[in-house]
């Protein structure tokens, strides 16, 4: 039976994100400001927000109720702009890779510790075929010797490594393989390149690393398949969509507000026809955001069904992914106007917002990729199309 | 608890409907078109399918599914598909809103064995116009109302057995019931761009006399706004419908299409607007049964009515636009549907009020 | 000096243009319904305007004092909706080919016909390399032998014939020329085709012919270049545009008109955010249309500078074509919307310009193409990019 | 006559501008981003070259070439463009409208060697204002007028010597001139989104007093709305600047970056983006080209400025953001310029007065 409705655990945890959020947004502004070099304005985890109890923990915890886990996590992350990530969530993606790819050996050595990982290079963005890093085995040693240089690494300069993706020595073909290793920060040849400063999320630290003759033993290559760990992204997508509309949603609400606050209020049983442009605009706006919240929860639902391992839901994935990044993209950029020259002011955190969601349609997979998959798969292609 | 899960009765209904769309739609759209009417056939075997009838039955009846039926139909004909929201709306609103007296009479009608049914009169001849705000009015009489005023695109103006006519009352949108051979009724057929064979009319009340019991609902006045909203819902099925016609139709022709040595589908613009269609019929279908289900549940569905059919009103424009560009010339004929579509693409997204759920 | 004014020579043959248009449009619905089938409901000329001067024909005859003959040429066009093309004109493109490539005793025996032109084929819509008609010389008669279909070939039925693009045999590296050929309507072997149903533009005929061992004589062979035939389009897109704009003003006049009655007068001077719904959208249809208006004034301004001949403005002319295309498409989808359903109605022409101009951004090289060649030009490109 | 020839001394200022901004501006305009201020040296050099001067001769200041200018200084730093845009729309305002006394005084001021220079005041910290109804007011007092009211996003607020306060008088539009110095103004400098060393500020006037002669024109009123139209083309003008600017880097960048095997500009979805680009700053050229010729010529140049200012407005944004998807990550870092262009964009199109032609 359709139902959209939420359940009584769905609303409590939506209600436990939508307090943290507030809270969030207090520290907005400053962590804005002073992070742009990558460094927070306070220390994790916030006073403020200690006292209360993390929506993504209690989920994790308790489940059960919710419209299913999957689902609630993603209504979670709507409710919340994500303003100021305060709490030191556990995403580690690295270490996730560790996790599911890693011998009890390797997780031994590398388990206790905060792993990123070190895919993109400069001059490869979205395209592994690019990867210039490699590394080379030392027969003498028993080490593996690694070069290269890695970029747009999430929170390398605050995490204590990376899980890395490099180049083997070429096999009696001439192909390189892909290799996949453990990285620590500070190790001799890995050289600290300062955090990338950017237009908008700046609380999320950005950083790249080189290697230059990095020496790391055996036990340091992971047997991560190059495709599986990619896969990651597959049901990860849904949630940077979600992220993205919950920074819109508090975009929406704003301008909803101001506009109501200047006396136009939001009539939606009226037709078009009788509409101030203002109210049009923004009518539309929602309708927008309402098309990236049903692709979003659809793919989420799919993934309930099919599991989350499967590859049956990756079309929906990428849908709700491409949606939500052209309805970042358009919403702000709109909302503003509609607003006005005063939106403009850093008095507000609108601009702000028109900043740090534009990543959203760029960020795992650009809406331009997310097109090529989706396209591939409804016109039968693989690389016809690219 | 969210879900996206069709009933089993509903997954029969969605593919009878598309069955029928396939076998008895699609091959006689362009006939209605060229015609200006739909069938008499094909209205008959819509009407032995029972699904008209089946919105007298307020337990069961279902938004969702009707948007099941909206969509599967429009993805055939639009025009059809319209022809069944407007007689479903007429028994919907007599049903959910018609008096005991109300339901008896009109709801009788239905038995018989060939379409007969009523339309709801909505939308006005005036530029501009707002259909929450009717010009039409009704003033009240001694023994009654009398009824002025003109309605537009009325779907199947000539072969309604009632309208249901949405007209100001002390200020007030209101419903009133009218019958078509009332004296001072009027009907005149007013050809447009698309829906062609939906046999859209000008229907004008000159000083119609009605009865008491001719105000739906007969009490305090009838909730026009639920109405509208479930005419919006089922337009936006409409419009969803006919946007995975047009997808369905470019997918093959493009990858059989060559030109400059490889399939057009191959081209990234043309596999883009591809990418979008689907992307963009799956985000209306969402939103679609989102707004049918508040419909269904009995929550305020105003604003989910509003945004799906907004949206959809957008997307299939867009939809039918980049279709018909992608066939190049071949868009721009008679020997193909899209022309069709375009038209029927801009002219579903204009109606507010003609079809139900 | 940049000067946007018209000359008082512009302005009369401006005024010409716009009351021939108002002329047509009392004929412009009969032409619509009743040549669905190619058949105007009345003879040409139309005695209603047979009375009055021509003023393409106005304009050639006298063109002194005008911003360039070429400039008012489009700007005679933009004046006129193009409704009814009541008048013979004399545009047959053919014919055109004929008087430029063809020789004295070619243009002797062909000279006095009217002839289209005959490119297309089913399945080779804007791709000559998919042509498939075909001609083989028969050394005994000394003519050629023409097999093939041809599609989409404007006035054929209406005309004499057309001069027609075929393959050749294959030369010794297999490579199949392309000859032009003159054809005859009613000639032994080519087959009428009805004339083609279509959504707008009806009293324009459009229709097809098959060639079935059709033989023409040596002096049916013209030796047009194949690319100079079609460079024949490069100075017709802006004109093409021209035409585009003119149905386009005729529709955002019929809004603006229809909103004053209703009480909504466009102000320009205002800001956005007191705008209507529907004022916001006419002005922005207006802006769109005044975009399309400089990029065609320019084309042909840079046409008078370089020459007719010359290629020096195509990518100009591309950039036209495509912005008027794209005018046309969005300016009729809009203003139908702005005015709601009764603009749906075939009481008033809305819906026929809405129809007519979609093939604005499809013929004479869709907007796709278009942007391919200014891609092109601006990248270095030539094949990489198609 | 038809004709889009530049005269040879239009040719020279382009050329002159293209340099300057090339070696002088385009190199700092991350500073001044960064900074949130222009660089007095470069704020200088400009000064020197005598733009902002020029237009305060009558005969031979041009709206054409003005719109030249701007356009080649925001293909550097849109900052500094409407820097010179506002100090000139200060000095335009004065020269066409200001009476022989006002003309006297305040283009005296124009003489140094260092920027010096007067803006204007018109938008208001109002959400969804309207830049032609101003809710600060000037009310009439013995010996003069009484200034009340809040000014937001004015440019240079706290270098300039003057502003000309758009303001209501007797329910109309007026403009006065205010010493920056007066008793009752205050200056609080107020960042946001883009034009960053724009240094614009909130202005505030508490009660300020004003004498007779501070009415722009001193007789009955200024000519508000051809303040506004001429800031709306030099804003379109501005915009078209920024515009060229991403375009020209986009198309070096797309074709060096090599991405599955080819270069991102083979890609169709890109090379169309960058058609586009080419062909709506071909289009705002001509729009803001033809409303500056209808100031030149002194023909109602409202529609003409708002329709270029409107369309200049879409594409800007257009442009910018797709040149930002067209650079993935990179377009999101500060180690390009295209971030801040993107910021740029947004706040340059939704500024009505900023600048002037």
């Amino acid at each position: 039976m359709v139902d959209f409705s939420l359940t009584r655990r769905d609303e409590e945890l939506v209600a436990l994100a939508e307090r943290e959020n507030k809270i969030a947004l207090k520290h907005a502004r400053a962590a804005d400001v002073h992070s742009i070099d990558g460094a927070l304005p306070f220390a994790l985890p916030h006073p403020d927000v200690a006292g209360l109890q993390d929506p993504f923990e209690a989920l994790a915890n308790d489940h059960e109720g919710t419209s299913s886990e999957v689902i609630a996590e993603a209504l979670m992350m709507i409710s919340s702009a994500a303003d100021a990530d305060l709490r030191d969530r556990d995403h580690a993606f690295g270490s996730l890779v560790l996790e599911e790819f890693g011998t009890d050996e390797q997780k031994a050595k590398y388990g206790h510790l905060k792993l990123a990982i070190g895919l993109t290079e400069p001059g490869a963005g979205s395209d592994p075929s690019m990867i210039r890093s490699n590394s080379r085995y030392d027969a003498e040693t028993g080490d593996y010797v690694l070069n290269g240089e890695k970029t747009f690494i999430s929170f390398f300069n605050i995490y204590d490594g990376a899980v890395t993706l490099v180049r083997g020595e070429p096999d009696e073909k001439g192909n390189r393989p892909f290799h996949t290793f453990v990285v620590l920060r500070g190790q001799e040849g890995v050289g600290k390149v300062p955090s990338i400063r950017k237009m908008g999320m700046r609380q999320h630290d950005l950083a790249g690393f080189s290697m230059q003759d990095v020496r790391v033993p055996e036990i340091a290559k992971l047997s991560a398949d190059f495709a599986k760990t990619f896969s990651k992204f597959n049901h990860n997508r849904p949630l940077v969509a979600a992220v993205a509309l919950g920074t819109c949603r508090s975009m929406l609400d704003f301008t909803r507000e101001r506009l109501e606050a200047r006396g136009i209020s939001i009539d939606y049983a009226k037709g078009a026809a009788g509409r101030s442009a203002a109210e049009d605009r923004l009518i539309r706006m929602e309708a927008l955001w309402e098309a990236a919240w049903g692709v979003t929860m659809y793919a989420k639902w799919k993934q309930t069904q099919v599991g989350t391992p499967s590859y049956d839901y990756r079309t929906e994935a990428s849908i709700s992914k491409a949606i939500a990044g052209k309805a970042a993209r358009t919403i702000t950029q709109t909302c503003l106007d509609i607003l006005g020259p005063e939106a403009l002011s850093e008095h507000y955190l609108a601009e702000k917002w028109f900043r740090d969601v534009r990543i959203a349609d760029i960020y795992e997979g650009a809406g331009e990729i997310q097109r090529v998959l989706v396209a591939r798969e409804m016109l039968g292609y693989k690389r016809e199309l690219n | 608890m969210i879900s996206f899960e069709l009933t089993e009765e509903q997954e029969i209904i969605r593919s009878t409907m598309r069955e029928i769309s396939r076998d008895a739609l699609s091959p006689e759209a362009r006939r209605h078109d060229l015609d200006g009417a739909i069938g008499t056939a094909v209205l008959d075997t819509i009407w032995q399918a029972g699904i008209v009838q089946a919105q007298a039955d307020r337990e069961s009846r279902s938004p969702v599914s009707n948007v099941l039926v909206l969509e599967e139909l429009a993805a055939g004909d639009a025009s059809v598909a319209l022809a069944v929201g407007a007689a479903s709306g007429f028994v919907q609103a007599v049903t959910d809103q018609g008096s005991e007296a109300q339901r008896a009479v009109f709801l009788a009608s239905l038995e018989g064995d060939r379409f007969a049914a009523g339309t709801i009169a909505a939308m006005e001849p005036d530029f501009v116009g707002d259909v929450t705000r009717p010009a039409t009015r009704v003033l009240r009489s001694e023994d009654g109302f009398t009824l002025s005023g003109r309605k537009t695109m009325v779907p199947l103006a000539a072969q309604s057995t009632h309208f249901l006519v949405i007209a100001d009352l002390d200020g007030a949108s209101d419903a009133f019931i009218v019958d078509a051979s009332a004296t001072g009724v009027t009907i005149e057929a007013r050809q447009a761009l698309g829906l062609r064979g939906l046999g859209l009319g000008e229907v004008n009340f000159d000083g119609v006399v009605l009865p008491t019991d001719a105000r739906l609902g007969e009490g305090n006045g009838a909730d026009v706004q639920r109405i509208i909203d479930g005419a919006r819902v089922g337009l936006a099925a409409a419009m969803l419908g006919l946007s995975r016609a047009v997808m369905e139709h470019i997918i093959p022709y493009t990858k059989e299409r060559v030109v400059h040595g490889s399939p057009l589908a191959q081209k990234q613009k043309i596999a883009f607007d591809i990418a979008d269609m689907r992307m963009e019929t799956d985000a209306i279908r969402w939103m679609t049964w989102k707004a049918a289900w508040a419909l269904e549940t009995g929550l305020d569905a105003t604003r989910l009515a509003q945004l799906a059919y907004t949206y959809a009103g957008e997307r299939v424009m867009q939809i039918a636009d980049n279709g018909l560009q992608s066939m190049g010339g071949h868009g721009f004929v008679e020997e193909h549907p899209m022309e069709m579509w375009y038209r029927n693409a801009r002219s579903l997204s204009m109606l507010e009020s003609v079809a139900g759920v």
